[in-house]
């Protein structure tokens, strides 16, 4: 295929990077669910037009997935959430947000270096690759450098969109539709325990206040 | 027409939905028990006629044992976990409506492990341990205690992030295939994949390793994923505890071995051993020293798996013959023997009313079988004779020596630790003046019996098969 | 013919260590008397001791056992045998070979061992004193003896006491360090076991500073009688062992007829007497030490035996 | 050929009896004969087996071997009686025969029978299993369940947390001894594992090897029988245990703990270094003081025996250390004298040990007592066990003409060879040693001195010690046997010593002199010239001796006795307490050696007179073995855990934290790597 094509596909995923690291710059709950929505919507992109390339009509599928799932009902639902919660003023970070960036660069090489020798693998495969990758070791980063609940579910979410990129760029794999919807329910279920639980604050406990007596085997026990 | 091998992962399938539907908890529990029958017996007819490998499904020498131990446990448990219930709803803990949901789970996690291991695709095989980990989680939270809600999200959450990891791994390993045994699903088979390993690309292949080891390792129970797995041994039920730490670490141990096969096949990748050699140390010392200060009794025996799959890693990642021998025949030991334990430890709790190491005491006294019970199962994890545990210590720890003395030192060391640990808490609880209630247990001592009479009968004499087939996969583990 | 002449040898062996001893405490005792101005008793006195006890009621408390009216027996005898094996007059007698001196050593442990025991038998507070007194001073005197042993045996590359004797009196062996050390130990050890100043004191009865006597203060009629006996026999062995250890000049050897006999008591018979004389002198110009000192004293004898040994193991030429 | 392997069949038959004993335990434990049943077949059994090893000790032939398809794949696990193993068959089930003979009586008074008799059988298999085994895994498996059963039976009165710290310390203990040989034996078999000792045995070890084995069974067999600074859990473990068990295990299984180190250090490990005896030697002098010094400090009678017991240890191992050294230069002869001596003093104190134990085992049962401060006049109320006690306490403190001093006799003839040494460091040593060795004798004296004394003589200290009765027949039965078998090794040892010879041949290369050849049976360690020594004619001597003194006193001296009250130098004092205690008997050699040895804490509380109060007088004496070693070994596995068990108490973000970050030290190195 000509190159012009490869090139949309790392536009689109490179554009998925850099969302990434808008989504690490964000500290306003609000805007990082946003941003989340766009980088969903750019995901979906990236796949229907891999599964243009590779003429994998079930690519659509995963695609109008991200599309509808991530890019407008899981916002949103989050942003009914932190309205519920009243927390979409919030803003937590464990580090401060240049640090955050400084890593992410650090992250972003590291990945381009893990990948970039070239093997027999086809080039753009790669480099796609290194994206994904990067993508996913940034949301990493975005669960662990904050304290707020939603934003490190939007962390996961955004790991897990590097998860799909990734997966459909490798032409020709069994099961990533199925694979998608699963990992779809996963989050779902992940929004829905936040909600139910009513996790105001962090992961830690299901409820600040209720729980912290609680935890497995208190050193006061 | 359906094989065995397919007959594991339909028949708990099929028990999914139905037990769901079924309201009376004791017809539910004696359903549960007929499901697991059927799939243990469907297992050993895996041991008779040939099995043709597909692109999805393989039985060969390593999963064929893993699969009857998986069924046997499953079946074994499910027999316990009947007369554990039956208590349960006596004092009210747990409601009728969530014992058909706990069944239907049950198979859910029995059909998910089954095909984890009879899998011959990674894709499916990952699909396995993740339905599997899910699956857990909704049995850990049943409680609906703050604890157990905490310990299951926290298990969630760990373990998700752990799920997309090994879902990067994978695509890697697919990607690295693809470009030699073509597209779809045969870049996905075992089989292909370690025929093919020494023309596969070393440093992808390594790359995908480490994301599965982090992935699949946080199933493990490896230090430092190891964080979900106390909690949710802790606060969940006993029966679940028991199939989480005898089947589902065994089930995620096995992945790992399989991808470590791959790359033993490409000498150019990186070197696994050490990889897992330092994990499995890490793993083994840090979990001997948390021993000492836990005052919950479920929460001890975690630990205690935490350094038993560390022992193993540790024994995979040194390799050869011996030690691949070891480290298999120390899967196979632990899984009946803390299965067993958990058994024990489920009535010790139900009796005594609560799982505080501190307010059990004296059980010789007031529950001389349970205490035999209990004494010799912490005997057989401590690794003393004439346990089948002793055996695999006994090939690990000297073969080790010969090659390596610094590591095995410190594997001595840790062991020690762990000893002290734990035979200090067996005393606590066996011995002294008796506390707490002194009412007879109605409890099945049978299944606890059985696994500790295999595992005596293991650490005497090993039947020849099951020497052959740990002699085939340690050879290929290399 | 032959046999009968060695059992004969040997009998007097026997008869005479137990003759003799008496007379050597008179002897010491007159001669230490005399050096403090005063007359004493006349030698035979002990004789005479011996014999009135004898015909004294013996007195036993209450609550003594059997262990307390053997044990005298048993002492005197374990004693005995040790003497009997002590070539005084000739080596090589028929028995000699039958304990060598690490035995002999061990039989006058057996003999303090049961006179320990029945000091603590009738359950006073001197016996226990007197017993736990007397194994501490053993408890060390013992190692310097064994020490000593094996300093001679070192030299004379044997234990067996008639065959050093006739090595060292052939005097090829010539004076040695090791072997003097091994004398001045030996003079300590000897004074310890025996109860003299300045260890012990036997004519004291003072409760704080005795040993012996605390050990032996509810004796009395014959049981003390033959614990007297006892005692000096032990002093005359101690004697004998000095004779043949460091001065064996005039011992008959193995196959010597009637004449070396003779000559060989009559030397022996000196030499006690010599010995009998030095040691009061020895006694009244030291005083009497406390009771926690004696370790010192008995630990130099036991380093200087040491230092023998150390000598000897690294060069034969000590 | 047929019957070849008889010894080697009869004696696994008699480890299956044994534990077919354990199991009719469990099914009989509830009923009231148990305890009669469990111990007459245990002796049974016991009998059967003495008389295999008995044939096979006394009629070497080539070993009989075995195996059978079970234990490790490919290897089997095999058996093997030689000449020592058939030696130390016959030390471990003549302590097994007797010792259930007196459990015949002393079980009776039980009260929890169910927590002993099914482990005694057990126990007795194991011991036995050990010694037949012949491949490592065998052998350590055995070796562990010897621990593991015995554990059990130190928890049998569980209820008192010092013998729940007891049972802890010996299992810790002892599972770090297991660990330490499986290191050893797997270092000897190799990478490719071939843990038959046959193969060991055959295999080529590296000087390094061999040191590093010998090094790791020194700690390890070290550990079980009770070398210092190894010997704490000793003295806690064995008197927990009911008398007749602690008999077994001080006498007994100590003495598999030497088995251990002898076979792996003679027979498998190759030629270690002269150096290594220097090592053994000394360990063995400072273990045999160190023990005689802390017996002598106990109050409690059994714990004095079972430090005690380490004393004996350390004399067995001045023998081995000695027989290394002679082996490493050649000299075959010494070191076949060596090793005599040393195998002589296992039996012999297997013998006295567990008479010892017994009567400290009838004490208890009359009395119910075991501080020693509480006892006293016994020897009117139990005579019998009085005088087999005494026997047992004459024959420990090696006095003539008894077993214990042959022994040692032994060892101090081994000493004086040790001149020809050629290394310096040796030549120096040996006699420091020989001093420890002379010293440990005398405090030995000492200590059962105030032993015997204290508990049966004098005048009884409560009124438990005044109500006492003699116990019964078959516990003084199998005391006497005890002490005849002390007496009768003492008088003629020769047979014992020739009996040995093939032992010394097969592990020192080189033979005593054949002592039958002697006349009048005595014994020469090398030649007639050098030493010499006849335990029979000496207690002919001794015996003739006295009864002509007593019969000459009786002849010419009045036999006129009168009884009357103590006389004490003019003031009696009836109070039980002014007799000399077992405090205040140790207070001289206390004041000698204490201050040295272990730091001792005397706090006296001297009421002013006039004043109305009791003074008070308390004694502290440590073990330093426990303040420099295992306290704060102990300390810093609490600090550890301490400060680990804060990763319990994270926040889920900082376990992920954790997973990130491993999970990029990874990626790293994998960037790194290519």
């Amino acid at each position: 295929m000509s190159k012009l094509w490869f090139d949309i596909a790392h536009l689109l995923a490179g554009g998925m990077l850099v969302l990434s690291f808008a989504l690490l710059y964000q500290d306003r709950i609000a805007a990082v669910i946003n941003v989340f929505a766009v980088q969903a919507i750019m995901l979906s992109l990236s796949v229907a037009w891999q599964a243009l390339v590779q003429d994998a009509p079930h690519l659509i599928v995963t695609a109008a997935i991200a599309l509808v799932v991530k890019g407008f009902v899981i916002p949103t639902a989050l942003h009914q959430i932190i309205r519920r919660l009243e927390i979409h003023r919030e803003v937590e970070q464990v580090i401060g947000s240049g640090l955050t960036m400084l890593t992410g660069l650090g992250l972003v090489a590291l990945s381009i270096l893990l990948v970039q020798p070239v093997g027999e693998v086809s080039i753009y495969v790669r480099e796609d690759l290194a994206f994904a990758l990067a993508v996913i070791l940034l949301g990493l980063l975005m669960m662990i450098t904050r304290r707020n609940a939603i934003t490190q579910v939007v962390g996961f979410m955004s790991l897990e969109n590097g998860l799909i990129l990734a997966a459909t760029g490798a032409k020709g794999m069994p099961l990533v539709v199925e694979i998608s919807v699963a990992f779809s329910i996963l989050i779902a279920f992940i929004v829905f325990g936040v909600f139910v639980f009513r996790i105001r604050e962090r992961f830690d406990t299901v409820d600040v206040s209720a729980l912290d007596r609680f935890r497995g085997e208190r050193r006061d026990a | 027409m359906i094989g065995p091998a397919e007959a594991v992962i339909v028949i708990p399938a099929v028990a999914v939905p139905l037990l769901a539907g079924v309201s009376s908890y004791r017809l539910g529990a004696s359903l549960n028990i007929l499901a697991c029958t059927l799939t243990l017996v469907a297992a050993t007819a895996l041991l008779f006629g040939e099995h043709p490998r597909s692109n999805l499904l393989i039985i060969d020498d390593f999963n064929i044992f893993l699969i009857i131990l998986t069924t046997f446990v499953g079946f074994t448990t499910s027999i316990f976990s009947a007369t554990y219930l039956a208590h349960e709803i006596e004092i009210g803990r747990l409601t009728p409506l969530f014992l058909r949901f706990y069944h239907a789970m049950y198979q859910a996690l029995m059909c998910a492990m089954n095909a984890a291991l009879v899998a011959n695709n990674i894709g499916l095989m990952w699909v396995g341990v993740e339905v599997a980990t899910l699956s857990t989680v909704m049995m850990v939270g049943i409680y609906r205690t703050p604890e157990a809600i905490e310990a299951a999200w926290k298990y969630f959450i760990l373990g998700s992030v752990g799920i997309g990891l090994a879902f990067f791994g994978t695509i890697l390993i697919y990607l690295v295939a693809q470009d030699v045994v073509g597209d779809g699903l045969p870049a996905m088979s075992w089989d292909l994949l370690v025929k093919s390993a020494p023309m596969l690309d070393p440093k992808l292949l390594s790359l995908a390793f480490v994301f599965l080891l982090v992935g699949y390792g946080t199933k493990v129970g490896l230090a430092p994923f190891h964080a979900w797995l106390p909690d949710a041994h802790a606060e969940g039920p006993t029966p679940i505890s028991a199939v989480l730490s005898g089947l589902l670490l065994n089930v995620a141990l096995y992945a790992l071995l399989r991808f470590k096969m791959v790359l033993a096949g490409n000498p150019a990748a990186i070197n696994v051993g050490a990889i897992m050699v330092g994990l499995g140390l890490m793993s083994l010392v840090f979990a001997a020293f948390m021993l000492y200060r836990r005052r919950d009794i479920k929460r001890l025996f975690a630990y205690s798996s935490i350094e038993h799959m560390g022992i193993a890693t540790f024994a995979f990642g040194m390799g050869g013959p011996l030690a691949n021998f070891a480290g298999l025949l120390h899967m196979t030991m632990h899984s009946l023997i803390k299965s067993g334990i958990f058994f024990a430890v489920g009535h010790i709790a139900q009796v005594k009313g609560t799982q505080r190491i501190a307010a059990i005491s004296g059980i010789s006294v007031t529950h001389p079988v349970l205490a035999v019970l209990f004494s010799f199962g912490v005997i057989a994890i401590a690794g003393l004779p004439p346990f089948g545990m002793f055996t695999s210590e006994f090939m690990l720890v000297s073969s080790t020596f010969a090659r390596q003395p610094i590591l095995s030192i410190v594997l001595v060391a840790g062991l020690l630790v762990g000893f002290g640990a734990l035979i200090l808490r067996l005393q606590d609880i066996v011995f002294g003046d008796p506390t707490g209630k002194a009412h007879p247990a109605q409890a099945s001592y049978v299944p606890a019996y059985v696994h500790l009479m295999l595992v005596l009968i293991a650490g005497l004499w090993l039947p020849e098969p099951v020497v052959e087939w740990f002699r085939s996969v340690a050879a290929l583990l290399g | 013919m032959a046999l009968i002449v060695d059992l004969l040898m040997q009998a007097v062996q026997m008869a005479l260590v137990v003759a003799i001893a008496p007379v050597v405490l008179g002897v010491t005792r007159k001669v230490k008397a005399r050096l403090l101005r005063r007359i004493g008793p006349p030698v035979l006195q002990p004789y005479r001791d011996l014999w009135k006890l004898m015909h004294k009621e013996a007195v036993l408390a209450h609550n003594a056992s059997w262990i307390y009216r053997t044990a005298p027996y048993l002492i005197f005898a374990a004693t005995w045998v040790a003497a009997a094996l002590v070539p005084s007059y000739a080596s090589g007698l028929l028995f000699s070979w039958s304990a060598d001196l690490i035995a002999i050593v061990a039989l006058l442990a057996t003999a303090r061992f049961a006179l320990a025991l029945a000091g603590m038998d009738v359950g006073t507070a001197f016996g226990g004193l007197g017993a736990s007194r007397e194994m501490m001073i053993a408890s060390l005197a013992e190692p310097a003896m064994l020490l000593i042993v094996f300093t001679v045996a070192l030299v004379a590359g044997t234990t067996q006491l008639s065959a050093i004797a006739t090595i060292f009196s052939t005097g090829s062996v010539g004076l040695r360090v090791s072997l003097a050390l091994g004398l001045f130990a030996f003079l300590f050890v000897a004074v310890a076991e025996n109860a003299r100043i300045p260890i012990d004191n036997p004519a004291t009865h003072l409760e704080l500073t005795m040993v012996h006597e605390a050990m032996v203060l509810e004796y009395s009629g014959r049981h003390l009688a033959v614990i007297e006996a006892a005692s000096a026999l032990k002093l005359v062995l101690y004697f004998s062992l000095i004779i043949c250890l460091f001065v064996p000049l005039g011992i008959a050897g193995p196959g010597a007829g009637m004449a070396d006999y003779t000559v060989g008591i009559a030397a022996y018979l000196g030499k006690l007497l010599v010995l009998a004389v030095l040691l009061p002198i020895g006694e009244t110009s030291v005083a009497k030490m406390r009771v926690f000192r004696y370790p010192i004293f008995v630990g130099s004898a036991f380093a200087a035996a040491a230092l023998a040994v150390f000598l000897l193991f690294v060069s034969k030429g000590f | 050929m047929p019957g070849i392997d008889l010894p080697a069949t009869t004696g696994l038959w008699c480890v299956a009896g044994f534990l077919g004993v354990a199991g009719i335990a469990v099914i009989t434990g509830r009923h009231q004969a148990a305890s009669s049943l469990i111990y007459g077949s245990a002796l049974a059994v016991a009998l059967v087996a003495l008389g295999a090893a008995l044939m096979a000790f006394l009629r070497p032939g080539p070993p009989w071997t075995l195996a059978l398809p079970i234990g490790l794949p490919d290897i089997g696990a095999r058996f093997r009686v030689d000449a020592l193993s058939a030696f130390f068959l016959v030390v471990v089930n003549l302590g097994a025969a007797v010792t259930s003979l007196y459990a015949l009586g002393y079980g009776r008074h039980e009260e929890e029978p169910r927590r002993v008799l099914p482990f005694y059988g057990a126990f007795l298999g194991g011991m036995n299993l050990v010694v037949l085994a012949d491949d490592a895994f065998t052998f350590l498996l055995a070796w562990e369940f010897m621990s593991l059963t015995s554990w059990a039976i130190v928890l049998a009165r569980h209820r008192d947390p010092a013998n729940g710290r007891a049972g802890f310390i010996y299992l810790v203990m002892a599972s770090f001894g297991t660990l330490c040989l499986l290191l050893a034996l797997g270092l000897l078999a190799g990478p490719a594992g071939g843990y038959a000792f046959e193969t060991i045995r055959l295999a080529s070890h590296t000087p390094f090897t061999t040191t590093l084995a010998v090094v790791l069974v020194l700690l390890g067999a070290g550990s079980k029988a009770g070398v210092v600074p190894l010997h704490v859990w000793l003295p806690l473990a064995h008197p927990a245990a009911p008398s007749h068990a602690s008999a077994l295990l001080s006498g007994v299984m100590t003495k598999v703990g030497i088995y251990g180190f002898v076979r792996i250090v003679f027979d498998l490990a190759g030629m270690p270094n002269p150096w290594l005896g220097l090592v053994v030697l000394a360990l063995g002098g400072i273990t045999a003081v160190m023990g005689v010094l802390y017996a002598l400090m106990q109050h409690d009678l059994k714990r004095l025996l079972a430090y005690h017991t380490v004393e004996n240890i350390g004399i067995i191992f001045i023998g081995l250390g000695l027989a290394l050294a002679f082996r490493a230069n050649g000299m075959s002869v010494a070191a076949a004298l060596a090793m005599t001596a040393a195998l002589f003093h296992v039996f012999n104190h297997s013998v006295f040990k567990s008479l010892l134990f017994f009567g400290a085992g009838a004490v208890l049962t009359a009395t119910g007592e075991r501080d020693m401060e509480r006892l006293g006049g016994l020897i009117h109320r139990m005579p019998q066990t009085a005088l087999a006690f005494l026997i047992g306490c004459a024959a420990i403190s090696a006095l003539p003409p008894l077993n214990g001093f042959v022994s040692e006799w032994l060892t101090f003839q081994a000493i004086l060879v040790s001149p020809d040494l050629p290394q310096w460091a040796l030549k120096l040593t040996v006699p420091a040693v020989g001093a420890l060795l002379a010293l440990s004798a005398a405090l030995a004296a000492a200590c059962f001195v105030k032993a015997f004394g204290v508990t049966f003589l004098g005048r009884p200290r409560s009124p438990a010690a005044a109500a006492a009765g003699e116990v019964d027949t078959f516990s003084l039965t199998a005391m006497f046997l005890l002490a005849a078998i002390c007496v009768l090794a003492g008088v003629l040892p020769g047979f014992i010593i020739d009996a040995l010879s093939p032992v010394t041949s097969m592990l020192a290369g080189g033979t005593m002199p054949r002592q039958a050849a002697v006349p009048w049976m005595s014994i020469v360690p090398i030649a007639e010239s050098r030493s010499s020594y006849n335990g029979l004619i000496i207690l002919t001597f001794l015996i003739a001796s006295g009864a002509m003194t007593a019969m000459v006193i009786h002849r010419f001296a009045t036999r006129a006795t009168r009884r009357s009250a103590i006389w004490d130098c003019g003031f009696p004092l009836d109070a039980p307490q002014t007799q000399y205690g077992s405090a205040s008997f140790a207070m001289p050699i206390r004041r000698v050696f204490g201050s040295v040895v272990f730091n001792v804490h005397e706090r006296i509380d001297m009421p002013r007179p006039g004043e109305i109060r009791a003074g008070s007088f308390r004694l502290r004496v440590l073990d330093p073995a426990w303040r420099f070693g295992y306290g704060p070994i102990g300390r810093v596995v609490t600090a550890v855990s301490t400060s680990l068990n804060q990763l319990q108490f994270l926040t889920i973000r900082r376990y992920l934290a954790l997973v990130f970050g491993t999970l990029i030290a990874l990626l790293v190195v994998v960037a790194i790597w290519r």
